[in-house]
Protein backbone atom coordinates (compact mmCIF):
# COMPACT_ATOMS: atom_id res chain seq x y z
CA UNK A 1 0.00 0.00 0.00
CA UNK A 2 1.13 3.66 -0.81
CA UNK A 3 1.48 5.49 2.21
CA UNK A 4 0.89 9.48 1.61
CA UNK A 5 3.39 10.55 4.52
CA UNK A 6 4.04 14.46 5.16
CA UNK A 7 6.41 15.81 7.87
CA UNK A 8 6.54 19.01 8.52
CA UNK A 9 8.34 21.08 11.38
CA UNK A 10 7.43 24.89 11.20
CA UNK A 11 7.02 27.61 13.77
CA UNK A 12 3.91 28.71 12.43
CA UNK A 13 0.25 26.71 14.21
CA UNK A 14 -1.51 24.23 11.97
CA UNK A 15 -5.11 23.31 11.65
CA UNK A 16 -5.51 20.05 12.32
CA UNK A 17 -8.54 19.21 10.62
CA UNK A 18 -7.77 20.51 7.62
CA UNK A 19 -4.56 18.43 7.52
CA UNK A 20 -6.78 15.34 7.98
CA UNK A 21 -9.09 16.22 5.35
CA UNK A 22 -6.05 16.26 2.77
CA UNK A 23 -5.52 12.52 3.59
CA UNK A 24 -8.85 11.54 3.10
CA UNK A 25 -10.03 13.42 0.01
CA UNK A 26 -10.42 11.53 -2.82
CA UNK A 27 -10.06 8.30 -0.59
CA UNK A 28 -12.79 5.85 -1.07
CA UNK A 29 -10.79 2.93 1.00
CA UNK A 30 -10.51 5.59 4.50
CA UNK A 31 -12.54 4.62 6.79
CA UNK A 32 -10.68 5.52 10.37
CA UNK A 33 -8.85 8.50 11.22
CA UNK A 34 -7.11 9.13 14.01
CA UNK A 35 -5.88 12.77 15.06
CA UNK A 36 -3.69 13.41 17.93
CA UNK A 37 -2.92 16.90 19.36
CA UNK A 38 -0.59 18.08 21.80
CA UNK A 39 -1.11 21.64 23.23
CA UNK A 40 1.00 23.52 25.81
CA UNK A 41 -0.95 23.54 29.34
CA UNK A 42 -0.84 26.62 31.46
CA UNK A 43 0.72 24.53 34.51
CA UNK A 44 3.60 22.53 35.25
CA UNK A 45 3.85 20.29 38.61
CA UNK A 46 0.83 22.93 40.04
CA UNK A 47 2.93 26.11 38.97
CA UNK A 48 1.40 28.82 36.10
CA UNK A 49 3.61 28.84 33.43
CA UNK A 50 4.15 31.82 30.62
CA UNK A 51 5.25 29.73 27.80
CA UNK A 52 7.30 26.67 26.71
CA UNK A 53 10.35 27.47 23.79
CA UNK A 54 10.79 24.50 21.47
CA UNK A 55 14.22 24.08 20.47
CA UNK A 56 15.36 21.42 17.80
CA UNK A 57 17.83 20.33 15.87
CA UNK A 58 16.84 21.04 12.30
CA UNK A 59 17.50 18.19 9.82
CA UNK A 60 17.74 15.43 11.90
CA UNK A 61 14.34 16.41 13.53
CA UNK A 62 12.65 16.15 10.16
CA UNK A 63 14.69 12.86 9.28
CA UNK A 64 14.27 11.33 12.49
CA UNK A 65 9.94 11.77 12.31
CA UNK A 66 10.28 10.57 8.71
CA UNK A 67 11.80 6.97 9.83
CA UNK A 68 9.34 6.95 12.39
CA UNK A 69 6.52 7.68 9.65
CA UNK A 70 8.28 5.20 7.06
CA UNK A 71 8.48 2.89 9.95
CA UNK A 72 4.74 2.72 11.04
CA UNK A 73 3.93 2.48 6.91
CA UNK A 74 5.75 -0.41 6.84
CA UNK A 75 4.01 -1.78 10.24
CA UNK A 76 0.59 -0.86 9.63
CA UNK A 77 -1.65 -0.72 6.36
CA UNK A 78 -2.03 3.48 6.60
CA UNK A 79 -3.24 5.00 3.86
CA UNK A 80 -1.91 8.96 5.10
CA UNK A 81 0.43 10.09 7.66
CA UNK A 82 1.36 13.51 8.84
CA UNK A 83 3.17 14.57 11.50
CA UNK A 84 3.80 18.27 12.31
CA UNK A 85 5.71 19.54 14.89
CA UNK A 86 5.97 23.09 16.17
CA UNK A 87 8.98 24.81 17.66
CA UNK A 88 9.51 28.26 19.13
CA UNK A 89 8.07 30.61 21.80
CA UNK A 90 4.42 28.87 22.42
CA UNK A 91 1.37 29.95 24.80
CA UNK A 92 -0.99 27.44 27.26
CA UNK A 93 -3.41 27.54 24.95
CA UNK A 94 -1.78 26.39 21.69
CA UNK A 95 -0.89 23.74 20.04
CA UNK A 96 2.07 21.58 20.38
CA UNK A 97 2.35 18.89 17.65
CA UNK A 98 -0.30 17.12 15.81
CA UNK A 99 -0.04 13.41 14.49
CA UNK A 100 -2.74 12.37 11.94
CA UNK A 101 -3.37 8.32 10.78
CA UNK A 102 -5.27 7.49 7.81
CA UNK A 103 -6.51 3.84 7.48
CA UNK A 104 -9.33 1.46 6.02
CA UNK A 105 -9.69 -0.32 9.71
CA UNK A 106 -9.63 1.65 13.20
CA UNK A 107 -7.11 -0.81 15.00
CA UNK A 108 -4.27 0.76 12.20
CA UNK A 109 -5.20 4.43 13.01
CA UNK A 110 -4.97 3.82 16.82
CA UNK A 111 -1.83 2.02 17.32
CA UNK A 112 -0.04 3.88 14.44
CA UNK A 113 -0.42 7.47 16.03
CA UNK A 114 0.16 6.17 19.57
CA UNK A 115 3.25 4.60 18.00
CA UNK A 116 4.25 7.86 16.33
CA UNK A 117 3.56 9.61 19.80
CA UNK A 118 5.67 6.85 21.86
CA UNK A 119 8.88 7.60 19.48
CA UNK A 120 8.21 11.57 18.98
CA UNK A 121 8.10 11.61 22.78
CA UNK A 122 11.96 10.15 23.03
CA UNK A 123 13.24 10.15 19.61
CA UNK A 124 12.90 13.36 17.79
CA UNK A 125 15.47 15.54 18.75
CA UNK A 126 13.30 18.29 20.48
CA UNK A 127 13.85 19.95 24.01
CA UNK A 128 10.99 22.03 26.24
CA UNK A 129 12.08 24.73 27.85
CA UNK A 130 9.68 26.29 30.13
CA UNK A 131 9.30 30.00 31.38
CA UNK A 132 7.59 30.35 34.71
CA UNK A 133 7.49 33.35 36.99
CA UNK A 134 11.00 32.28 39.09
CA UNK A 135 12.54 31.59 35.37
CA UNK A 136 13.13 29.36 32.96
CA UNK A 137 13.83 26.14 33.30
CA UNK A 138 14.26 22.58 30.90
CA UNK A 139 11.63 20.11 31.41
CA UNK A 140 13.01 16.81 31.97
CA UNK A 141 12.55 13.66 30.40
CA UNK A 142 9.81 11.22 31.80
CA UNK A 143 10.44 7.45 32.39
CA UNK A 144 6.89 7.05 30.93
CA UNK A 145 7.87 8.00 28.13
CA UNK A 146 10.42 5.30 27.62
CA UNK A 147 8.57 2.69 28.99
CA UNK A 148 6.00 3.41 26.40
CA UNK A 149 8.06 3.35 23.49
CA UNK A 150 9.83 0.23 24.27
CA UNK A 151 5.82 -1.23 24.73
CA UNK A 152 6.90 -1.20 20.45
CA UNK A 153 10.14 -2.49 20.05
CA UNK A 154 11.08 -6.32 20.25
CA UNK A 155 14.47 -5.92 21.98
CA UNK A 156 13.10 -3.73 25.12
CA UNK A 157 13.44 -0.39 23.31
CA UNK A 158 16.84 1.25 24.20
CA UNK A 159 16.18 4.98 23.09
CA UNK A 160 19.95 4.52 21.40
CA UNK A 161 21.27 1.83 18.80
CA UNK A 162 25.21 0.69 18.10
CA UNK A 163 26.16 2.07 14.95
CA UNK B 1 43.67 14.08 13.36
CA UNK B 2 40.56 14.97 11.56
CA UNK B 3 37.96 18.13 11.36
CA UNK B 4 34.38 17.90 13.04
CA UNK B 5 31.76 19.88 13.21
CA UNK B 6 30.18 19.76 16.87
CA UNK B 7 26.87 20.95 18.16
CA UNK B 8 25.31 21.30 21.35
CA UNK B 9 21.26 21.15 22.48
CA UNK B 10 19.34 22.17 25.13
CA UNK B 11 21.61 22.35 28.57
CA UNK B 12 24.10 21.39 27.11
CA UNK B 13 24.53 24.37 24.84
CA UNK B 14 23.79 27.27 27.65
CA UNK B 15 26.18 25.37 29.84
CA UNK B 16 28.99 25.48 26.71
CA UNK B 17 27.93 28.67 25.57
CA UNK B 18 27.78 27.70 21.94
CA UNK B 19 25.98 25.76 19.45
CA UNK B 20 28.26 24.57 17.60
CA UNK B 21 32.31 24.87 17.10
CA UNK B 22 34.47 22.89 14.47
CA UNK B 23 37.19 20.92 16.34
CA UNK B 24 40.46 18.56 15.57
CA UNK B 25 39.80 15.63 17.29
CA UNK B 26 43.14 14.10 18.83
CA UNK B 27 44.85 10.73 18.45
CA UNK B 28 43.24 8.10 20.22
CA UNK B 29 39.70 9.31 20.39
CA UNK B 30 38.09 6.37 19.28
CA UNK B 31 34.19 6.47 20.62
CA UNK B 32 31.67 8.70 21.62
CA UNK B 33 32.29 8.31 25.01
CA UNK B 34 35.93 8.82 24.11
CA UNK B 35 34.95 12.21 22.92
CA UNK B 36 32.62 13.35 25.81
CA UNK B 37 35.79 12.57 28.63
CA UNK B 38 38.22 14.39 26.03
CA UNK B 39 35.75 17.15 25.77
CA UNK B 40 35.01 17.65 29.54
CA UNK B 41 38.83 18.23 30.11
CA UNK B 42 38.43 21.55 28.06
CA UNK B 43 37.21 23.44 30.45
CA UNK B 44 34.92 24.67 33.26
CA UNK B 45 31.94 25.06 30.68
CA UNK B 46 32.71 21.72 29.27
CA UNK B 47 33.00 19.91 32.59
CA UNK B 48 29.47 21.13 33.47
CA UNK B 49 28.30 20.42 30.23
CA UNK B 50 29.85 16.68 30.91
CA UNK B 51 29.14 16.48 34.34
CA UNK B 52 27.06 13.45 33.98
CA UNK B 53 27.93 12.10 31.11
CA UNK B 54 25.06 9.29 31.33
CA UNK B 55 22.79 11.11 30.55
CA UNK B 56 23.56 12.80 27.75
CA UNK B 57 22.48 11.63 24.23
CA UNK B 58 24.85 11.69 21.23
CA UNK B 59 24.04 11.79 17.59
CA UNK B 60 26.73 10.88 14.52
CA UNK B 61 25.64 12.58 11.24
CA UNK B 62 21.68 13.29 12.61
CA UNK B 63 21.80 9.34 13.43
CA UNK B 64 21.32 8.61 17.24
CA UNK B 65 23.97 6.63 18.90
CA UNK B 66 25.03 5.02 21.85
CA UNK B 67 28.03 6.09 23.98
CA UNK B 68 30.25 2.95 22.45
CA UNK B 69 29.64 4.30 18.58
CA UNK B 70 32.98 4.92 16.66
CA UNK B 71 33.51 8.17 15.43
CA UNK B 72 35.57 7.20 12.49
CA UNK B 73 34.26 8.79 9.41
CA UNK B 74 31.87 11.20 11.22
CA UNK B 75 31.45 14.79 9.88
CA UNK B 76 29.43 16.20 12.99
CA UNK B 77 28.89 14.92 16.51
CA UNK B 78 25.95 16.32 18.18
CA UNK B 79 25.00 16.29 22.07
CA UNK B 80 22.06 17.11 24.02
CA UNK B 81 19.75 15.77 26.96
CA UNK B 82 17.52 13.36 26.42
CA UNK B 83 14.34 14.76 24.61
CA UNK B 84 11.26 16.27 25.57
CA UNK B 85 9.13 17.07 22.36
CA UNK B 86 5.93 15.66 21.37
CA UNK C 1 -12.19 15.63 38.20
CA UNK C 2 -15.28 16.69 36.53
CA UNK C 3 -15.32 15.05 33.01
CA UNK C 4 -17.54 17.36 30.29
CA UNK C 5 -19.53 14.05 28.58
CA UNK C 6 -21.92 14.95 25.29
CA UNK C 7 -23.10 11.95 23.64
CA UNK C 8 -25.24 12.82 20.51
CA UNK C 9 -27.24 10.43 18.62
CA UNK C 10 -28.45 12.44 15.22
CA UNK C 11 -28.59 12.17 11.32
CA UNK C 12 -27.04 15.38 10.46
CA UNK C 13 -23.11 15.99 9.68
CA UNK C 14 -20.87 16.99 12.43
CA UNK C 15 -18.03 18.65 12.49
CA UNK C 16 -15.09 17.16 14.98
CA UNK C 17 -12.53 19.78 14.77
CA UNK C 18 -15.38 22.06 16.13
CA UNK C 19 -16.63 19.44 18.76
CA UNK C 20 -12.62 19.30 20.02
CA UNK C 21 -11.85 22.68 20.38
CA UNK C 22 -14.75 22.90 22.42
CA UNK C 23 -13.46 20.77 25.12
CA UNK C 24 -10.08 22.56 25.16
CA UNK C 25 -11.51 26.10 24.72
CA UNK C 26 -10.79 28.05 28.53
CA UNK C 27 -9.32 24.48 29.71
CA UNK C 28 -5.48 25.27 30.87
CA UNK C 29 -4.85 21.91 32.03
CA UNK C 30 -5.74 20.15 28.26
CA UNK C 31 -2.78 18.68 26.72
CA UNK C 32 -3.96 15.80 24.69
CA UNK C 33 -6.77 15.45 22.21
CA UNK C 34 -7.31 12.11 20.33
CA UNK C 35 -10.45 12.47 17.97
CA UNK C 36 -11.56 9.32 15.98
CA UNK C 37 -13.46 9.74 13.13
CA UNK C 38 -15.27 6.54 11.27
CA UNK C 39 -15.75 6.89 7.89
CA UNK C 40 -17.87 5.72 5.30
CA UNK C 41 -15.96 3.19 2.93
CA UNK C 42 -16.69 3.12 -0.96
CA UNK C 43 -16.30 -0.45 -1.11
CA UNK C 44 -16.48 -3.63 1.05
CA UNK C 45 -15.37 -7.01 0.28
CA UNK C 46 -14.12 -5.27 -3.44
CA UNK C 47 -17.27 -4.68 -4.29
CA UNK C 48 -18.37 -1.04 -4.83
CA UNK C 49 -21.20 0.18 -2.28
CA UNK C 50 -23.98 2.95 -3.19
CA UNK C 51 -24.39 3.48 0.77
CA UNK C 52 -25.05 2.18 4.15
CA UNK C 53 -27.90 2.90 6.05
CA UNK C 54 -27.62 2.78 10.04
CA UNK C 55 -30.70 1.83 12.46
CA UNK C 56 -30.78 2.15 15.92
CA UNK C 57 -32.30 1.63 19.02
CA UNK C 58 -33.10 5.01 20.35
CA UNK C 59 -33.02 5.67 23.60
CA UNK C 60 -30.74 2.56 24.17
CA UNK C 61 -28.47 3.97 21.90
CA UNK C 62 -27.91 6.80 24.18
CA UNK C 63 -27.81 5.48 27.22
CA UNK C 64 -25.58 2.43 26.21
CA UNK C 65 -23.01 4.97 24.98
CA UNK C 66 -22.94 7.52 28.14
CA UNK C 67 -22.43 4.48 30.23
CA UNK C 68 -19.54 3.76 28.13
CA UNK C 69 -18.26 7.12 28.66
CA UNK C 70 -19.16 7.38 32.35
CA UNK C 71 -17.02 4.04 32.30
CA UNK C 72 -14.13 5.57 30.85
CA UNK C 73 -14.28 8.64 32.79
CA UNK C 74 -14.13 6.33 35.53
CA UNK C 75 -10.48 4.55 34.24
CA UNK C 76 -8.84 7.81 32.65
CA UNK C 77 -8.55 11.24 34.31
CA UNK C 78 -10.74 12.73 31.23
CA UNK C 79 -10.91 16.11 30.96
CA UNK C 80 -14.01 15.73 28.09
CA UNK C 81 -15.05 13.29 25.74
CA UNK C 82 -17.36 13.48 23.05
CA UNK C 83 -19.45 10.70 21.29
CA UNK C 84 -21.56 11.68 18.16
CA UNK C 85 -22.83 8.64 15.73
CA UNK C 86 -25.04 9.46 12.99
CA UNK C 87 -27.98 7.37 11.70
CA UNK C 88 -29.91 6.96 8.31
CA UNK C 89 -28.48 7.18 5.06
CA UNK C 90 -24.65 7.98 4.69
CA UNK C 91 -22.68 7.84 1.19
CA UNK C 92 -19.18 6.76 0.85
CA UNK C 93 -16.98 9.47 2.09
CA UNK C 94 -19.55 10.50 4.52
CA UNK C 95 -18.82 10.68 8.43
CA UNK C 96 -20.30 8.03 10.24
CA UNK C 97 -19.08 8.51 13.93
CA UNK C 98 -16.98 10.32 16.28
CA UNK C 99 -15.02 9.89 19.26
CA UNK C 100 -13.04 12.70 21.19
CA UNK C 101 -11.26 12.71 24.42
CA UNK C 102 -9.18 15.38 25.93
CA UNK C 103 -7.18 14.94 29.11
CA UNK C 104 -3.78 16.55 30.36
CA UNK C 105 -1.63 13.27 29.27
CA UNK C 106 -1.69 11.58 25.89
CA UNK C 107 -1.58 7.65 27.18
CA UNK C 108 -5.26 8.59 29.05
CA UNK C 109 -6.91 10.25 26.02
CA UNK C 110 -5.33 7.49 23.37
CA UNK C 111 -6.46 4.54 25.92
CA UNK C 112 -9.96 6.32 26.04
CA UNK C 113 -10.85 6.61 22.84
CA UNK C 114 -9.72 2.89 22.19
CA UNK C 115 -11.52 1.88 24.63
CA UNK C 116 -15.01 3.86 23.54
CA UNK C 117 -14.64 2.71 19.83
CA UNK C 118 -14.42 -0.48 20.97
CA UNK C 119 -17.47 -0.77 23.21
CA UNK C 120 -18.88 1.28 20.26
CA UNK C 121 -18.62 -1.48 17.72
CA UNK C 122 -20.04 -4.29 20.13
CA UNK C 123 -22.32 -3.11 22.59
CA UNK C 124 -24.12 0.20 20.85
CA UNK C 125 -27.26 -0.78 19.23
CA UNK C 126 -26.66 0.20 15.27
CA UNK C 127 -26.62 -2.07 12.26
CA UNK C 128 -25.36 -1.09 9.17
CA UNK C 129 -27.02 -2.14 5.90
CA UNK C 130 -24.92 -1.79 2.84
CA UNK C 131 -26.62 -0.79 -0.43
CA UNK C 132 -24.60 -2.33 -3.46
CA UNK C 133 -25.96 -3.04 -7.13
CA UNK C 134 -27.02 -6.56 -6.24
CA UNK C 135 -29.23 -5.53 -3.37
CA UNK C 136 -29.01 -4.71 0.03
CA UNK C 137 -27.71 -6.74 2.85
CA UNK C 138 -26.37 -6.38 6.27
CA UNK C 139 -23.25 -5.75 7.50
CA UNK C 140 -22.06 -9.25 9.94
CA UNK C 141 -20.24 -8.42 12.75
CA UNK C 142 -16.58 -8.91 12.96
CA UNK C 143 -14.90 -11.84 15.50
CA UNK C 144 -12.26 -9.59 15.79
CA UNK C 145 -14.58 -6.81 16.86
CA UNK C 146 -15.54 -8.64 20.07
CA UNK C 147 -11.88 -9.50 20.59
CA UNK C 148 -10.78 -5.98 20.60
CA UNK C 149 -13.02 -5.40 22.77
CA UNK C 150 -12.48 -8.05 25.65
CA UNK C 151 -8.89 -6.77 25.94
CA UNK C 152 -10.27 -3.66 28.27
CA UNK C 153 -12.50 -6.62 30.30
CA UNK C 154 -10.94 -8.10 33.33
CA UNK C 155 -13.65 -11.15 32.72
CA UNK C 156 -12.60 -11.64 29.51
CA UNK C 157 -15.21 -9.39 27.34
CA UNK C 158 -18.19 -11.19 27.08
CA UNK C 159 -20.59 -8.78 25.15
CA UNK C 160 -23.51 -9.68 27.58
CA UNK C 161 -24.08 -9.18 31.59
CA UNK C 162 -26.88 -11.26 33.56
CA UNK C 163 -29.59 -9.90 34.68
CA UNK D 1 -49.87 -13.08 32.22
CA UNK D 2 -47.97 -10.13 31.65
CA UNK D 3 -48.08 -7.44 28.53
CA UNK D 4 -44.63 -6.95 27.14
CA UNK D 5 -43.84 -4.38 24.45
CA UNK D 6 -41.43 -6.30 21.76
CA UNK D 7 -38.98 -4.92 19.85
CA UNK D 8 -37.20 -6.11 16.49
CA UNK D 9 -34.51 -4.50 14.87
CA UNK D 10 -32.11 -5.08 11.58
CA UNK D 11 -32.86 -8.82 10.11
CA UNK D 12 -34.92 -9.55 12.95
CA UNK D 13 -37.16 -6.86 12.34
CA UNK D 14 -37.08 -7.59 8.46
CA UNK D 15 -38.11 -11.67 9.04
CA UNK D 16 -40.66 -11.14 11.76
CA UNK D 17 -41.81 -7.76 9.42
CA UNK D 18 -43.04 -5.49 12.51
CA UNK D 19 -40.70 -3.06 14.41
CA UNK D 20 -42.75 -3.65 17.51
CA UNK D 21 -45.90 -5.96 19.39
CA UNK D 22 -47.48 -5.71 22.56
CA UNK D 23 -47.46 -9.21 23.32
CA UNK D 24 -49.32 -11.49 26.48
CA UNK D 25 -46.34 -14.01 27.62
CA UNK D 26 -47.69 -17.33 28.38
CA UNK D 27 -47.14 -18.62 32.12
CA UNK D 28 -43.80 -21.11 32.46
CA UNK D 29 -41.99 -18.56 30.26
CA UNK D 30 -39.70 -17.74 32.32
CA UNK D 31 -36.08 -16.40 30.42
CA UNK D 32 -35.17 -14.61 27.45
CA UNK D 33 -34.14 -17.90 25.92
CA UNK D 34 -37.99 -19.13 26.95
CA UNK D 35 -39.44 -16.06 25.36
CA UNK D 36 -36.85 -17.16 21.66
CA UNK D 37 -38.21 -20.68 21.89
CA UNK D 38 -42.06 -19.55 22.16
CA UNK D 39 -41.87 -17.01 19.62
CA UNK D 40 -40.07 -19.28 17.24
CA UNK D 41 -43.16 -21.86 17.41
CA UNK D 42 -45.74 -18.68 16.36
CA UNK D 43 -45.28 -18.82 12.53
CA UNK D 44 -42.70 -18.90 10.02
CA UNK D 45 -41.86 -15.27 9.95
CA UNK D 46 -40.97 -15.80 13.79
CA UNK D 47 -39.09 -18.92 12.97
CA UNK D 48 -37.26 -17.84 10.38
CA UNK D 49 -36.05 -14.61 12.93
CA UNK D 50 -35.12 -16.55 15.43
CA UNK D 51 -33.86 -19.96 13.11
CA UNK D 52 -30.33 -19.88 15.19
CA UNK D 53 -31.39 -18.11 18.41
CA UNK D 54 -27.59 -18.06 19.72
CA UNK D 55 -26.86 -15.29 17.63
CA UNK D 56 -30.09 -13.19 18.58
CA UNK D 57 -29.06 -10.75 21.46
CA UNK D 58 -31.64 -9.45 23.82
CA UNK D 59 -32.24 -6.50 26.15
CA UNK D 60 -34.69 -5.87 28.75
CA UNK D 61 -35.82 -2.27 29.42
CA UNK D 62 -32.72 -1.06 27.04
CA UNK D 63 -30.19 -3.28 29.22
CA UNK D 64 -28.01 -6.18 26.97
CA UNK D 65 -28.99 -9.42 28.75
CA UNK D 66 -27.85 -12.89 28.26
CA UNK D 67 -30.43 -15.50 27.13
CA UNK D 68 -31.11 -16.98 30.77
CA UNK D 69 -32.20 -13.47 32.11
CA UNK D 70 -35.28 -13.71 33.66
CA UNK D 71 -37.92 -11.49 31.86
CA UNK D 72 -40.23 -10.85 35.29
CA UNK D 73 -41.00 -7.68 35.80
CA UNK D 74 -40.09 -6.83 32.06
CA UNK D 75 -41.87 -4.02 30.17
CA UNK D 76 -40.07 -3.99 26.63
CA UNK D 77 -37.66 -6.63 25.42
CA UNK D 78 -35.61 -6.57 22.18
CA UNK D 79 -34.48 -8.77 19.99
CA UNK D 80 -31.84 -7.91 17.68
CA UNK D 81 -28.59 -9.04 15.74
CA UNK D 82 -24.74 -8.28 17.11
CA UNK D 83 -24.29 -4.65 16.63
CA UNK D 84 -22.33 -3.59 13.97
CA UNK D 85 -22.01 -0.04 14.75
CA UNK D 86 -19.01 2.38 14.99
Amino acid sequence: MTTTATVRIQREAFDVAAEAAKLTRDRTDAGAVVTFTGICRGAENGEPIAALTLEHFPGMAEAEIERHVAEAARRWPLIGVTVIHRYGRIEPGEDIMMVVTVSSHRAAAFESADFLMDYLKTRAPFWKQVEKAGGTSWVAAKAEDDAAAARWAPDGGRPETAK
Amino acid sequence: MSKITLRYFAWVRERIGKADEEIEVPAGIATIGDVMTWLASRGEEYAYAFENPKVIRAAIDRAHVKPQAVIAGAREIAFFPPMTGG
